[in-house]
Formats: structure tokens, sequence, C-alpha cells
């Protein structure tokens, strides 16, 4: 295509807000906290899918964790009716990211599966996209990390280390949704099927708290798990059209 | 009184000239260490020559680099699969002799890369011969080469023309190649 | 200037070589780096460059035996994941478990055999071979078995065939002290079992098909039995299935992971629950809800429990013992479990049996949602003999005594887990051979003479029969699933050569594990429905899939026999120590990433902070609100935790759901060995724990122990990755009631929490 | 040396200013040497350990990811405001007693900027790949993102570089042709190129009328667009405390007045260390004055209408924010920031301060000390304080920051030195047109 | 080869007068040079115009139009969505506008303002190093030696203080 032709078919394809409706997939993650326990099995299944580095505990007392989901809890009332509340917390993949828009480079948009990505070699490490987004689900490298040998034989070679100075994230582990479309082209199918694939923490999840697939696709679970009653999106007033849905807890009084 | 420049860019001209001729070695020195000593071409520890094999021969790709029709990577063949053939043919040739002591201490043998893509890029072989690329249009006519050199740059912009010219299905999309 | 002189000139060319020369170095500083391409001299059978091999196994990171599925690429293990044809965890898997990558590739790990060569303790490690070390053992060993007993083995728990193994090593070496030791094992809930059902195996909790879970400090989604297991359940009884939403209640001093899942939080006193659990029974059978022809037994039994004494000894009012009642027994399937903290005390085995009298009560044995009872292992002992606190306490009365001369360690770690003022450490000092087989050199390893490296368990062959069952016979396999990365061996393997030198080749006449294992599960293959499938077709089916079982339940209901309704009764709790001089009970927890202290060498579980602080890297004291602010304590003091026995220093953290004479700390941290990430990190509270048991079950007491706090005047640096933990009126996590819009919404009616009936 | 005595004559502000340049004392070269070795020490030296390390060598955490690096880069923006914005507007509002001071003024304005710059550099993980900031061609057929705030300020400020930088030189053609007749040697050589060939003819000098209007006339809407897209930066996000309306106007005010207390600084100096007593004089004081104090009011306006606005609006988070501000980790700095930009610019109103020249200075460093930390209070309570409690950190500067934040000073400084002795640091001619014009002298007649 | 007369004044009163003068008596028009710049000049030598603003117009279209074409052509080149925004957004590339046409409009004046006054200074031009200080001075071009002391008389009537001769292209 020549330069003419790009223009005219970008313009036509993406002049209107809205055109992430004609993307191919749009993956939703469904969290229903009346089933998760905050046992934070999905935080190791994902430091360990996604090479996340260890941190370290000075690091971590200046309060540079790196946990791209991760568990966070809401204490209320006081004893003896106390009341602990957990919430699993990663990258939203907002439909309107803010991190998106500010990202110099682009090293962050929103591709065809409907993902916010996060391209780590194109990052210049303005870390403006971690001020942007409301859930603070952006971690930095600020500096380069190190596995003591012999940790980094365990490293997923579909990952790559990421180097100082880059922004990270969630990826709603797209080195699995990559295999799966591959799987999926060996098979003669275009689409991939509900369940062919699943990242790392809803993966592990032993409450099943934690539901994925693609939402435009209305006989997925996670579709149905969407159209819970209970369902609502964190920080919804913002307007960031999350993919990530939540699930009221429920709370019953006795009786 | 002057207050003409050309006096003064006259008087600056030796300068001037000293800071160009620095810059334009440093670009021709750049340049010249690209082109010459490019690094495309490394040296083998086993002088091994895809035109005899790929070429004269006409061995098949896949019949060595058999994962490439399978995995992300082609894979270079086991020592085992050289001796395969090299228990009869050529046996006493200097090089597989070479060969030969690699097999019999049971040590691998150290390759060195020459088409070396960087950690952060995801490349399927797999997908692209299923697509029908020939192996020749990244790495170059390797049937003719007894020492296999770099052809292709290996940079972005080669992945995107040719993902733009085959309208790849979302072929420029960043995760599609990056990881 | 047409011309230019000589100087200008060279001046030019120098200019230009030096640019030249920047150039060129610049080009080649840009250079990527050389990379070597290194094929197999023969490849494996199953590599192929680029592709995950997925292997099925079993872990091994605590006792619950979950099954793994491991995916490998280019010979290196990758990521553990759950292996979804396991009844027990069914794909999932807790954070722990996917932590034993970390286990196999830790830098800590032992790599070859060692000689201890200056003092004991001293950690002067001398690395040899297995051949000295081997000859060496099996010399003592052969001079031992002469004096019967004389020889102790004390291993980690181990089941299946390795348990085996090691009963016909110690039979054959004539010595009756073989003992596992894990310290999270269950002794009172195995005790209380066998007294009220006659059960020597632990039951079948079906938590999934429960609508109502009482628990008695049972961590059931932490710590307690089969974490993954009762998780599944738990979430499958909230939200999965097409009945009302399950309802759970927990009962314990300190909220727990599962008293913050619960649908309600009790806090009961410490040692309390059982009598709490007698108050419900004594409900149940006053309203009438038991009628069969022994009411009356019960009710005499239980008539000492009303619910106005009850509420007084528990500190749960009246009321609420009512309405527990109330709602355990008209709910359909009503569950009571107990563990953990109610488990570990004075009273432990009375307070289990008491729980679990409850599901006899409101008839919820052999049922779906209630107590299910297992099937005999398939394969190794039918219970392999755990080592409870009297059984250590006789270790070291042994070893005192100079009764022992070998004492073989297996992957366990007493001196971490064991109270000081046991004497285990410095009864180790009369025990001429220590041997220790482990992959660390942790707190006990330290202190052999002879070190066996041991593979990881994914670097080793064995099977394994989940405890507790699933209800019905299950049994797996593990299988190695990368080359062994040192020079180590299975414990298997050095157990088989030790056998072998010692003289046991008749008894043992295996040369490896893996051919014991596979022998072994012929036995398997014979009882399965194989369809006439050969064993090693069999075989191959079983390493793929990781698992085999046979969907048969137990038939048949139990009657509680007269003579256990008559001794019914909780006694009173005992406490170390004066309330005056130590006014605080000490509650010792176990986190979902360091259980008993396992979890502590591995950095992804130093990191993963813990649910309830968000804390990391540390350990900590948990103090009311109300009882920090009247001591004028804040969060992050450093405070002095002291009991008669001892006393450490930890960070307060003042916990909002806790008793306000109860301080709990975590285990697991505290290691003076074990590697770099344990090392030298936190306290450890096993360490000032008072050597009270309980009388029924010999267990160790572990909630038994009184202390004081004082402000050592210090701030602490412990780590959270938390900030404010109150939302603030922000509605991030929102919740839904079961009222107003329950007639809207058909998911809402789910959680209406039980059965209405009118009364 | 003009005395108090004698007028002033036309080529006394000659000799001065050429004496300024020409004329060095050892002062001067222990002054630069100080600066330069600061700057060394404090500011290149930390920077390329940064470099090496990673960010990690600053105090930035999880919720604050932004810090020190990013305050002083909207610091050293704001003081580059001011400047050449205070000149243009002068200018053309054609008001006498800028002539003497716009000069320093505008050389403050460049060199904060570069300064600024400087600070981008510092900030970002990965500097080396700075370039991809910029539209360029390139093999990976990549460009930058124009939605993105971060590159409305490559743009806006490359612009204001090139227009101050552009300005500056414009005003000083004559000022350099003046300076060429009197020097010789290499400076001859520079002032010849510089000047470029300037006459001073009455069609030179209409040219430069007019083209020097046209050039005030654009940079003034640019140098509001400069902080305004500063702020936007901030007040684009979603970020309670900083997604405000008020953030532009705020930022642009703030720009001002911090830039004018700079001045008042730099006028001191130049006027106490560059002999310039007779040039700037207590009028200038005076009326920086009045205009330091018109801006402070303003500012205090503003800051009162963020917190009226945090609190009116009820929402938790918002609420939290100034909650935090006025009584958390940061308050003493907020309320150091309140006495330093609200309260002590009061005493402004009093003529009798206004033309005390070291009061003034003191009043002037100290607003800047209290703009710094307004800038840093933006962003350190606001990231430290966002929609998620259990989000919530607490950030400290390190040790590397502190440093560069010294030597950042020190750069400036260093620049500083070196352009007054490459500027004519008071423009000559405009100096003297305030001045009386020669007149006709009867005796002339005659010869 | 032409000469230049060039008197040197005092003061502008008198150097404008007598460029008046020269003007009037019908030499090519006189050339004044001072420190500071006159005024008045325009009623005596007639009216100037510049093209500057004709530059400074043109460089601002240009740099909009150019700054628009960058911001959203660059975005159709390589799409990337972002923020569920179109890729082609005004708001934001009204700004990269704006910029871009003040960046323009500010190199076209400096262009302009280099041109229209014949900057820089290739050949030597008659000039006086004292009008740089505090003299004025006139200068016009005479074809011989008749003219020059016709022009120099002149000056010296209308008060220079000093009338120099001054030829072109030493």
């Amino acid at each position: 295509m020549n330069f003419i032709d790009r223009f005219v078919a970008g313009w036509a394809k993406y002049r209107k807000p809205g055109y992430y409706e004609d993307f191919d997939y749009a993956w939703t993650m469904t969290i229903d906290l009346d089933r998760c326990s905050g046992c934070g099995a999905c935080v190791t299944a994902c430091q360990a899918e996604n090479n996340i580095p260890i941190v370290g505990e000075e690091e971590l007392r200046k309060g540079r964790e790196m946990q791209w989901i991760r568990i966070e809890r809401y204490w209320e009332g006081e004893y003896p009716n106390a009341k602990l509340k957990f919430i699993p917390m990663l990258c939203q993949h907002c439909d309107a990211a803010p991190c998106e828009t500010v990202c110099p480079v682009s090293a962050t948009y929103h591709n065809q599966d409907g993902l916010n990505t996060q391209i780590y070699n194109r990052c210049i490490g303005t870390r403006s996209c971690a001020v942007y987004c409301p859930y603070e689900v952006r971690y930095f490298n600020y500096y380069d990390h190190h596995w003591d040998a012999p940790l980094e034989q365990q490293l997923n070679p579909d990952v790559t280390v990421r180097e100082k100075g880059v922004m990270e994230k969630c990826t709603f582990c797209v080195q699995r949704i990559r295999q799966a479309k591959d799987h999926a082209k060996d098979d003669g199918r275009r689409r991939l099927r509900d369940g062919d694939v699943q990242p790392a923490c809803v993966q592990s999840c032993p409450t099943e708290a934690l539901n994925f697939g693609d939402r435009k696709d209305s006989s997925s679970k996670v579709y149905r798990s969407m159209h819970d009653p209970r369902a609502y999106h964190v920080l919804e007033e913002l307007n960031t059209l999350p993919s990530v849905v939540y699930l009221k807890k429920v709370e019953t009084h006795a009786d | 009184m002057s207050v003409s420049i050309i006096h003064t860019l006259r008087v600056l001209r030796p300068a001037a000239t000293i800071v160009l001729v620095t810059l334009l070695g440093l670009i021709a020195g750049f340049y010249a260490n690209a082109a010459f000593f490019p690094g495309t071409q490394p040296e083998q520890p086993i002088n091994f020559s895809h035109r005899i094999h790929a070429g004269d021969n006409e061995i098949p790709c896949m019949y060595c680099h058999i994962q490439a029709r399978r995995s992300i990577s082609a894979g270079v063949p086991s020592v085992n699969k050289c001796m395969g053939c090299h228990n009869e043919i050529a046996v006493d040739r200097p090089q597989i002799r070479l060969l030969a002591n690699y097999w019999d201490a049971k040590e691998p043998i150290p390759w060195v890369k020459v088409h070396d893509l960087p950690d952060f890029v995801h490349f399927t072989h797999k997908r692209h011969i299923a697509a029908g690329i020939e192996c020749q249009t990244c790495h170059g006519p390797v049937e003719k080469m007894d020492v296999v050199s770099r052809e292709a740059p290996l940079k972005m912009g080669l992945c995107l023309a040719c993902h733009r010219k085959n309208e790849v299905e979302h072929g420029t999309d960043c995760w599609t190649c990056h990881k | 200037m047409s011309t230019i002189d000589r100087r200008e000139f060279l001046k030019l060319v120098g200019a230009g070589s030096v640019g030249t020369g920047a150039g060129f170095m610049l080009a080649e500083a840009i250079k990527h780096p050389l990379e070597h391409l290194i094929p197999y001299s023969i490849p494996p059978e199953e590599f192929s460059a680029g592709i995950d091999t997925w292997y099925n196994s079993v872990c091994g990171m605590c006792p619950a035996g979950c099954g793994i599925s491991v995916r490998t690429r280019e010979g290196r293990a990758k990521k553990i994941e759950g292996n979804p044809s396991h009844p027990v965890n069914q794909g999932r898997l807790c954070a722990l478990g996917q932590a034993g990558l970390q286990v196999l590739y830790n830098p800590d790990r032992l790599t070859a055999p060692m000689l201890q060569k200056g003092e004991r303790g001293s950690d002067t490690f001398l690395q040899t071979t297995w051949e000295e070390v081997l000859s060496s053992v099996a010399e003592r060993l052969v001079v031992s078995r002469n004096r019967t007993d004389s020889i102790y083995f004390l291993s980690q728990g181990v089941r299946g065939h390795l348990a085996k193994l090691f009963e016909l090593f110690m039979g054959g070496l004539d010595s009756d002290n073989l003992w596992h030791y894990d310290f999270d094992h269950p002794h009172s809930l195995y005790a209380a079992n066998d007294r009220l059902f006659g059960e020597q195996q632990l039951p079948y909790y079906d938590i999934r098909n429960s609508r109502y879970l009482l628990s008695f400090g049972a961590d059931y989604l932490n710590s307690w039995l089969s974490p993954v297991h009762h998780s599944l359940g738990f979430g499958h009884s909230r939200q999965g299935g097409d009945g009302p939403r399950g309802r759970f209640v927990q009962i314990e001093p300190k909220m727990s992971i599962s008293g913050a899942a619960a649908d309600e939080w009790i806090p009961a006193r410490p040692g309390s629950e059982g009598i709490l659990a007698m108050g419900i029974g004594h409900q149940l059978l006053a309203k009438g809800r038991y009628t069969a022809v022994d009411a009356d037994d019960w009710s005499a039994a239980l008539k000492d429990y009303s619910a106005a004494s009850v509420a007084e000894r528990t500190g749960v009012p009246a009321e609420t013992v009512v309405r527990l009642a109330d709602e355990f027994s008209r709910s359909q399937a009503g569950l009571a479990i107990g563990g953990s903290s109610a488990g570990n005390h004075t009273n432990g085995v009375d307070t289990l049996v008491a729980v679990n009298m409850l599901n006899y009560l409101v008839g919820n044995i052999g049922k779906a949602g209630g107590v299910v009872f297992n099937p005999d292992p398939v394969s190794g002992p039918t219970q392999s003999r755990q080592a409870n606190y009297r059984a250590l306490e006789d270790l070291v009365e042994n070893a005192r005594n100079k009764r022992i001369d070998v004492l073989i360690i297996n992957n366990t770690n007493p001196v971490f887990t064991l109270p000081k003022s046991t004497g285990f450490t410095e009864a180790l000092a009369s025990i001429p051979l220590i041997v220790s087989l482990s992959s660390f050199m942790d707190e006990t390893t330290v202190m052999a003479d002879i070190i066996l490296p041991s593979h990881t368990y994914l670097e080793s062959w064995g099977d394994d029969i989940p405890q507790p069952g699933v209800g019905f016979s299950v049994a797996a396999v593990s299988q190695p699933v990368v080359s062994p990365l040192y020079n180590t061996r299975a414990t298997g393997d050095i157990i088989l050569d030790l056998a072998g030198r010692v003289g046991l080749r008749e008894t043992m006449p295996w040369s490896s594990m893996e051919e014991y294992l596979r022998d072994g599960w012929r036995e398997i293959h014979a009882r399965s429905e194989t369809d006439g499938e050969n064993f090693d077709a069999f075989w191959r089916d079983v390493l793929r899939s990781g698992v085999w079982g046979e969907n048969t339940r137990r038939e048949g209901s139990v009657v509680i026999n007269k003579r256990v309704i008559d001794n019914l009764g909780v006694a009173e709790p005992e406490f170390a120590g004066s309330e005056k001089e130590y006014p605080f009970m000490l509650h010792p927890f176990m986190t979902n990433a360091m259980h008993d202290g396992r979890g502590a060498n591995l950095p992804w579980m130093q990191e993963l902070p813990e649910p309830m602080t968000s804390i990391v890297y540390g350990s900590w004291v948990e103090m009311n609100p109300a009882t920090a602010k009247a001591m004028g304590l804040h969060d992050g003091d450093m405070v002095t935790v002291s009991s008669a026995f001892g006393s450490i220093e930890a960070a307060l953290v003042v916990f909002p759901a806790i008793m306000p004479d109860v301080v709990a700390m975590p285990i697991g941290q505290g290691h003076s060995a074990l590697g770099r990430y344990a090392r030298n990190r936190g306290t450890n509270p096993l360490q000032i724990l008072a050597p009270m048991t309980d009388s029924a079950s010999g267990s160790l007491a572990t909630n038994a122990t009184r202390v004081s706090l004082v402000a050592t005047g210090r701030r602490s640096d412990t780590v959270r990755t938390g900030g404010m933990a109150r939302q603030l009126g922000r509605d991030i996590v929102q919740s839904t009631g079961g009222d107003a819009t329950a007639a809207e919404h058909s998911s809402a009616l789910n959680s209406i929490p039980i059965v209405v009936e009118s009364t | 040396m003009p005395t108090e005595e004698k007028p002033l004559q036309f080529a006394d502000v000659n000799n001065d200013i050429v004496r300024s340049l020409v004329v060095t004392g050892r002062n001067y070269y222990i002054t630069l040497g100080i600066a330069m070795f600061v700057a060394l020490a404090c500011f290149f030296f930390p920077w390329f350990y940064q470099l090496y390390y990673g960010i990690g060598a600053a105090g930035m955490n999880h919720p604050t990811v932004w810090g020190t690096y990013l305050a002083s880069f909207i610091f050293w923006i704001g003081l580059s405001h001011s400047g050449t914005l205070l000149s243009c507007v002068l200018h053309i509002t054609n008001s006498e007693w800028r002539k003497a001071m716009y000069r320093s003024a505008e050389a403050m304005t460049l060199f904060s900027l570069l300064v600024a710059a400087t600070m981008v550099m510092v900030h970002v993980g990965r500097p080396w790949f700075i370039h991809w900031a910029a539209p360029y061609p390139n093999q990976m057929g990549l460009w930058p993102n124009f939605k993105s705030p971060l590159l409305f300020d490559v743009m806006a400020i490359t612009t204001y570089l090139t227009g101050s930088l552009i300005f500056i030189y414009m005003g000083s053609i004559p000022d350099f042709a003046a300076v060429r007749d009197r020097t010789s040697g290499w400076r001859r050589h520079l002032y010849v190129l510089l000047s470029l060939g300037w006459r001073g003819t009455d069609t030179e000098w209409h040219r430069l009328g007019w083209a020097y209007t046209f050039l005030a006339v654009l940079i003034i809407p640019l140098a509001v667009s400069v902080h305004s897209i500063v702020s936007w930066d901030f007040a684009m996000s979603l970020v309670p405390g900083l997604h405000q309306t008020i953030f532009a106007p705020y930022f642009v005010v703030g720009a001002i007045y911090s830039g004018t207390a700079g001045i008042v600084t730099v006028m001191f100096v130049l006027r106490k260390y560059m002999n310039f007593e007779h040039l700037i004089t207590q009028l200038h004081f005076d009326n920086l004055g009045k205009l330091l104090l018109f801006l402070s009011l303003l500012w205090t306006y503003i800051n009162m209408l963020e917190l009226f606005t945090g609190w009116y609006s009820g929402t938790s988070a918002e609420y939290e924010q100034i909650k935090y501000k006025l009584t958390g980790f940061y308050a003493p700095l907020y309320w150091e920031m309140i006495l330093f930009c609200a309260v002590a610019p009061l005493l402004m109103f009093s003529t009798k301060f206004r033309t005390s020249f070291v009061p003034m200075l003191v009043l002037s460093i100290a607003i800047n000390i209290g703009m710094y930390t307004e800038r840093f209070l933006i962003i350190a309570t606001t990231l430290s304080r966002q929609y998620l409690p259990d989000a919530w950190g607490v950030y400290v500067p390190s040790l590397v920051e502190i440093s560069i934040l010294v030597g950042s000073l020190a750069v400036f400084v260093t620049l500083f030195l070196i352009f007054v002795k490459i500027f004519p640091s008071v423009s000559i001619y405009e100096v003297k047109e305030t001045m009386p014009q020669p007149r006709k002298r009867e005796a002339n007649l005659e010869s | 080869m032409s000469s230049n007369a060039l008197g040197l004044f005092g003061d502008p009163v008198s150097a404008l007068a007598a460029a008046g003068t020269l003007k009037d008596a019908g030499f090519a028009r006189p050339e004044l040079m001072s420190p500071i710049p006159i005024h008045g000049v325009e009623e005596v030598l007639g009216p100037k115009k510049s093209v500057i603003r004709r530059f400074t117009l043109f460089g601002a279209i240009f740099g909009g139009l150019g700054g628009f074409a960058l911001a959203a052509g660059t975005a159709v080149l390589y799409v990337h969505p972002t923020g569920g925004r179109p890729v082609i957004t005004f708001p934001p590339f009204l700004i990269i506008t704006y910029e871009m046409t003040i960046l323009f409009g500010i190199l076209a004046t400096v262009l302009g303002f280099l041109i229209s006054a014949r900057f820089p200074a290739i050949r030597e031009r008659v000039y006086a190093p004292e009008t740089a200080v505090d003299k004025f001075a006139v200068t016009v071009t005479c074809d011989n030696e008749d003219t020059f002391s016709r022009a120099a008389a002149i000056l010296r009537a209308a008060g220079a203080e000093e009338v120099r001769n001054i030829r072109e292209g030493e």
C-alpha cells in the first residue's frame, strides 16, 4: 500500500472513536470478589510466567514492588466486626486508557486484540503512563534486575527480560494468546475458542475467581460472567472502560 | 573598519577544515567498520559448507533444520544427525575428522549464530514457513555460500516492509513480533 | 588559501585519523555480541528446541499432594501449573506450589556430598564423593544394627512407595524408630476421628457441596490439610452452583485468611472452640434436631453446655451460639470442620471431637456436602507413623541416654520447628552420627556429620496418595522433569544404595527408585480395569496423565458408640505462664508463603505479601488496636515478645481482627540457615513456645503459651507493599446485599444464605 | 569611570559594557571555577552514575514515579518565563524601564530552558533513546505520538527555545556591532560573525524594529502556551489533585511569578558584581516589586481556588488530597511554600521595601525556594495519594536527586557566567535610548 | 569605482537634516548610521516598506499546515490506536499546529529580516565605527570627485564634525 492509500484507509477506519468494536477480540477478565480468598496464587503465577524480577528487600523498602497482579486489601469496621476484603488489581486493559494517550513514543497503545500493549523496547521511561494510570498497575524497572544463578534458568523464553528504565505491566499473558493463535492456525481455525487461552493468574486461581475470555463471543464464559448483575468496574466514574470486570462481593447478614 | 564576515570566515577556515575532516573521518570510520568488518560472516568451529550440502547435493533445508516447520526456532542438527551421514561419507576429510572428534568426545559443536534476533523479538519459523516464505527471503542464497553470512539486515524495517507488502494479518501490530 | 602547507596537512591527516578511529570504535561498540548455537550431541527423545514439553508430577511443597504439570523448554523447567486431571487440585495450584521452581533452581542448593570437618554446627563442610559418604554411612549402620532400635530415621512426611521403602530399610536394620515428622501434621484431627468414628484416616470434608460451613479455627483456604482443594470447594459453594450460595462462618481468636473470606468471623477465646461446638450441639439437641435413639445419651453428655455457660467460657454471645446452631441445622448441608489453632491446644482432640460431632448430629455423614470417609491408600503403608511431640521428646530422651547411635534425617527441619525448650538441638550432641538427606543447608542439616544431598522432588521418582483423599482411591506418580542439576541423588536411590551396602539386597533387590516404583505399580495395574492393556502401556498412560484413580466410594454409615458419647467433654485449655506475668496468649499461625518455614528460602515467597498485612521479608506480631492504644504502642514499634521459655523481637502490627488478649505471630521466618534468602530475617515464634502438649494426641499445643510484650523503643523497618488499607468510601471493593436487590437479580438470589424455614 | 556629578554619556555606556566583557577579574574565574566544579561534581557525576545504575539511584517508587527531576523541570521552565515573555510584553507596551534589564532576563530564559531540557534527559529512564520522541523518518517506520501531552512539551519547548534564542540574538545584533568595533583577536572574529555586518543604518534599524516586534508578538502567546502545556502534562491525567482546569493559568502565573523573582535575583547580582549601579536602579526594583506583588496575590488566589475545588468536589479522592496537602507527610513543605510565596511577598506593599536592594534579593530567593517547593508538592503529594488507598506510598528524594538539583543550579550559573562574558549583558542601544539624546552644539556650527 | 561621502554628526537632528538636504540636492538615497534608532527618518527620507510581515505570515501558515499534516500524517502512517480516541484527533493536533505555526512564523521572520536587511554582509560596506558609540553619520554614494566635494560641502554645512571619503571595495 502506498502512503495515500494507507492514509485514506486509516482515516476511514479510525476517524471515529469506538473503532475498537471492529477489533478481532476483546479479551476480558472477570474477577469474582465473592470467590477471591486473597491467597496470592495469581501473584506467584504471574511472577513465574512473566519473568517478573525478584526485587529484593531494600528495593521493596523503597516502595519499588513489582507485581503485575497484586492483592489489595481493605479493612472495614472495627473489632469485633472487622472485615477484610481482598481485590486483585491488575492492568485493566481499558478501552479508553489514559496511559495510552500520554506515551510520547507509542510504546503503549491498543492493539487488535483489545489489549493495552506495552512494548518494552520502545519505552523511553518517562513514566507518565504510570502517573496517568488510576489503577496504579504499571511498574517501572528502576535498575537492571538480577537473578542469582541458576534461578535465571527458570525464565520464560517467550517473555523478554526488561532492562532498566522501562515500564512494564500485565499483558494478559500475550505470549499465551499468541501461542493459542498459533495452535489455532495449525488446526485451520481462524478464531480462538473459548477456553483456548488462560493467563497464568486465571489458570492458577484455586477458587476459580478469575475468568478470561473474549467478550465478543456471546457464548463465552466470560461474557456470561460479565453480564452478571453483580458486575462492576473499579473506578467506573473515570470512564476508562476497563476490560477487567469485577463481580461484587456478596454480603449476607445473619438472619 | 571592516564589517564583512568574509575575512573572519577566512581566518576560521583551517579550524573549520579540521573539524570537518574529523567529522568526515568519523562517518567514514563508522561505515568502513560496518562495510568491511560487518560481523555477518563469523568463523565457525567447523568449516561447514552450505554450498556443498544444500547447493551441490541438493539436501533440502528442512532435512537438517528439521524443526523449522513446527517450532519457533529452526534448530541446528545434533552431532548425531551429522554423523548419520558422515559415518559413511567423506570420513577422511579434515573437517569431517573435526566433526568426528566432537562426536567421539560426545561434545556439542559451538556453532556461532549468524542470524540473531534481539531477545525482545518473537519470530517463529513455523508460521513463516507455513505462509510459504522461502528460507532465502531472509537468509539469502545460503545454498551458494561456503561460509554463511547474514545478507539481510534483520532490522524492524525489513520485517515491516514484508508484512506490509504481503498484507499480513495484524502484521504491523507491535505484539505480533515483540514480546 | 588554495594551497596547504606541510604543517596544515599533518594536522588534517591527524584529525582524519582520529575521526576515523573513533567512528570505527563506535561501530564496533554497537555491534551485536557473538552468540552461540549449541546443539545436543544426541538429542533426548522428547526434545525439540522451541517447543514446550509438559511433565505431570506431584507437588512436594506441602503434604496436600496436589498434581502438577511442569512446563519444560530446552530441558529446563519453566513453570509449574496444577495438573487438570488430578482430583485434588484440578489444575489449580497455590503460590507455594508454584514456587517449587525456586527449590529446583535455588542458588543455595547442596551440590555434592559433604562431610563435617569441624565442630558440629560450625558449618565447616568439605565436599567429597558419594562413594566415600555412602560407604562410611553403611559402615556405621552395619555396626549399629546390632543394637536394636539404635538407629533413628526422622523423615519428612512421605507417602506411597518411598514410605514403604523406608519401612523395609529400617526393618532390615532392625530398628523400630522410623518416624515421619511434619510440623503441620494434624495429630489431633487423626486422634479425634479415631475416637469418634473409629477411622484411621482423615475423612474427606466436602466443602464444595456444603451450603453452610462452620470452621472452628481451621484455616482451610490457606494451610489446613489441602488448601487448594478446599479453595476449589469454597469457590464452587460460593458462586459455582445453581443452588443457594454457601455461607461460611469462621470461629477463631485471630482472623485467618479463611476468616477474611468467610461471611462471618466470630472471635472465640483460644482453646474454647470445642466448648462452642459443644454448645451448638447442646442447642441442636435442645431444639430437637437430633432424634435418633441415643438422643438422650447425647443430651446428657451435652447438658453442661447451655448457651449461657458457653457464652461465658468462650466469649461468644449466647444469642450467637443459638443462632449458629439454628443456621447450622437449618441449612441443607451444614458442615463443621475444625483444626489449625483449634486443634493445636491442650484440649485439641476434645475440641475436634466436639466439632466433628456436629456433623454427626445433623446427619451429615457420608453425604454430599458432608463428611465422607476415605478408602485405604492403594500403595505404601496405610498410615505412616508420624512423630508427635511426645515421640520427639522420647527421641531427645533416648539421645541423652546414649541410646541412639545413628540419626538419619530426611529433609525435615526439627531444629527450626521445635521449641527451644524441647532441647532437641542439645540432644543432638549426644548422638554419635547424624546423617542428613536434604537439598538445602537447613538448621538441622547444619548439625549433621554427613550430608547426602538429595534431589528435589522435581528431579526424583516417587508416588503419592493424597492425604486426606478426596473420597475415592487416587494415586499419583511423580517423575523427574529435568535432569539433575548437581551431583545429588534421589532419596529413594540413596536408601537403596545403602540397603545394598548393609546387606539388604535380598529384601530390597531394586537397582533404583524408578525400578522399585514400576514394580510397585504392577499391583495397581492389577487392580485396575485396563482392558487388557499391558503394564508398560499402563505405566506410560499413568506417567502421561500423572494420576490414577478409581471411582468407587465407601459405603455404609457410622454409629458412634455410647462410651464415646458418655466421655464427651471439652476441658478448659491450659496455658503456660501466669496471666499476670504474661498477659497475652500467643497465636502462631502459618502464612500462605512460608508454610512451616520451608518457603523462606524461595525469593518469590519472600516477596509474596502476606495477604492480611501485605508484609514481605519479615516477621511481626499482631495486636488488637484497642490493646495497642491502651499500651501506648504504635504500628511499627519493635517489641520484645517473651514467654517463660525465651524472648524474641518483632515489629508490632496493629491488626483489627484479633482478640484483645491475643497476639499472633507468623511462623516461617527467623532462620539461622537455609540460604541467603532465609537467613537472619525475622524471628521464629516457635522458639519461645512452652512444651505444652495435648495429652490425648501427644501433639505440641502450639497455641498454649502466654507471652508478655514490651516495647523496645525502636521502630521497625518491616516492609509492606500495601498502603492505606481502608476504602475511604471509594467503593473499590463493592458488595451487594442479599435483601432489596435480591428479587431483581437471579444471581443475587443465590446469595440468600440458607433455606428459610418458618420456625 | 563615570562619577555622580558627571551625567552619563553614550560613550560611557559603551565603555562600561565592553569593559564588562573584556576585563575579567580573578573573582570571576574563581566563581566560574567553583560553578563548573559544582556542576561537574553535583550534576554530571551523579547523572552518569544514574545512567549506569538506572533511575533507581533516585528515590522514586511505585506510586510516586515522578519526583524532583520533573519538579526541577517545571521549575526551570517556570523560571524561563518572565525572561523573554516579560521582555516581549514590555517591548510591545514600550516600557522604558525594561531596557536595562531585559537582556539578562532573556538569557535567564534561555539557560533555564536549556537546564530544563537537560532535566528531561535526567528524568527519563532511557535517555539514550530520547530521540524517539522527535519526529524523524526512520527504518522502523515509527513516529512519536502527537496525542501525548509530553509531545506537546517537546514541540513547545523546542519552539520556545528557538524563539528565545532568536529573540535574544536579534536584540543583541547592534550591540555585537558596537563591541566588534572595540575588540580584537578572537573576540573580534566572534563579534564580526555575530553582528552579521551591522552598521546601524536607518534601513537596518527599521527592519530590526519590525522583525523584533513581530517576534515579540509571536513569543507572547508561545510563552503562555508553553507553561499551559507543561501544566497539561499533569492536568490531563486523572490523578486527583492534578486533574484540574485551573492548572494552565495556575502554572502560567506561577511561572511568571518565579521568573520575575529570578530576574530580581539576577539583577541584584549584575548590579552588584558587574558595576551596573547606574544602569540598574531603584526604579527597576520598584517596578519589579510591584509586578511581583501583583503576581503573588494572583498566585495566592489560585492556590486558594485549588483548595476550594478539592473541598467543594466532595469526592473522597480530592478531599483526601487536600487533607494530605495541609496536614500530611509533606505539610511542613506546604506551609513553608505558603509562607514564602503568599505571606512574605506582602511586605512589598511598602515602597521602602521595594526600593531596598538586599531585602528584595532575600525575598526573591525565598519566593523561588517556595516555588520550587510548590512544584515538588504538586508531584509528591498528588502521586502519593491516588485513587486506590492500598497503593499509597511516600516518596523521599535520594541524595542523588538533591545533588542533581544543586548541580543544575550550578550548571545554570556556569552558563550565565559564560554568557556575561560573551553577550553584552545590558542592551547598549536601548540604554542609550533612555538617556538624554545628544543635542546640537553651537560650537559645531562654526567649524 | 565609486566613493562615499560620510559625514559624522554629534546629534541625530543635524544628521537627519543633512540627509534631508542631500536628498533634496538630488543625491541618491542617503544612508543614516546611528547608535540608536532615529525617529522621523521616514518623514525626511520617504516611507520604508518591509517584506518581513509577509514572511511571517507565510511562515506561520506553512508551519500551521505542516504541523497538522505532520501530526495527522504520521498518525495514519503507522496506526497506533490510543485511549479509544480517533487516530486523527483534533484537540491535541491543534496544539501541535499552534506550536508549529509559531515556530515557523519565528523562523520565517528571521529569514525575512536577514533578506530585507541584506544580512550577513559579505562584501565590505561603508561604515564609521564611531556611529556605534555616540556619533551619527550620513553617507551618500558619489560618482566622482565633484559630487563628493558637493556632498562634503553640504554635510559640513549641516554641521558635520568630520567628513570622510570612503571608497568601496577597500
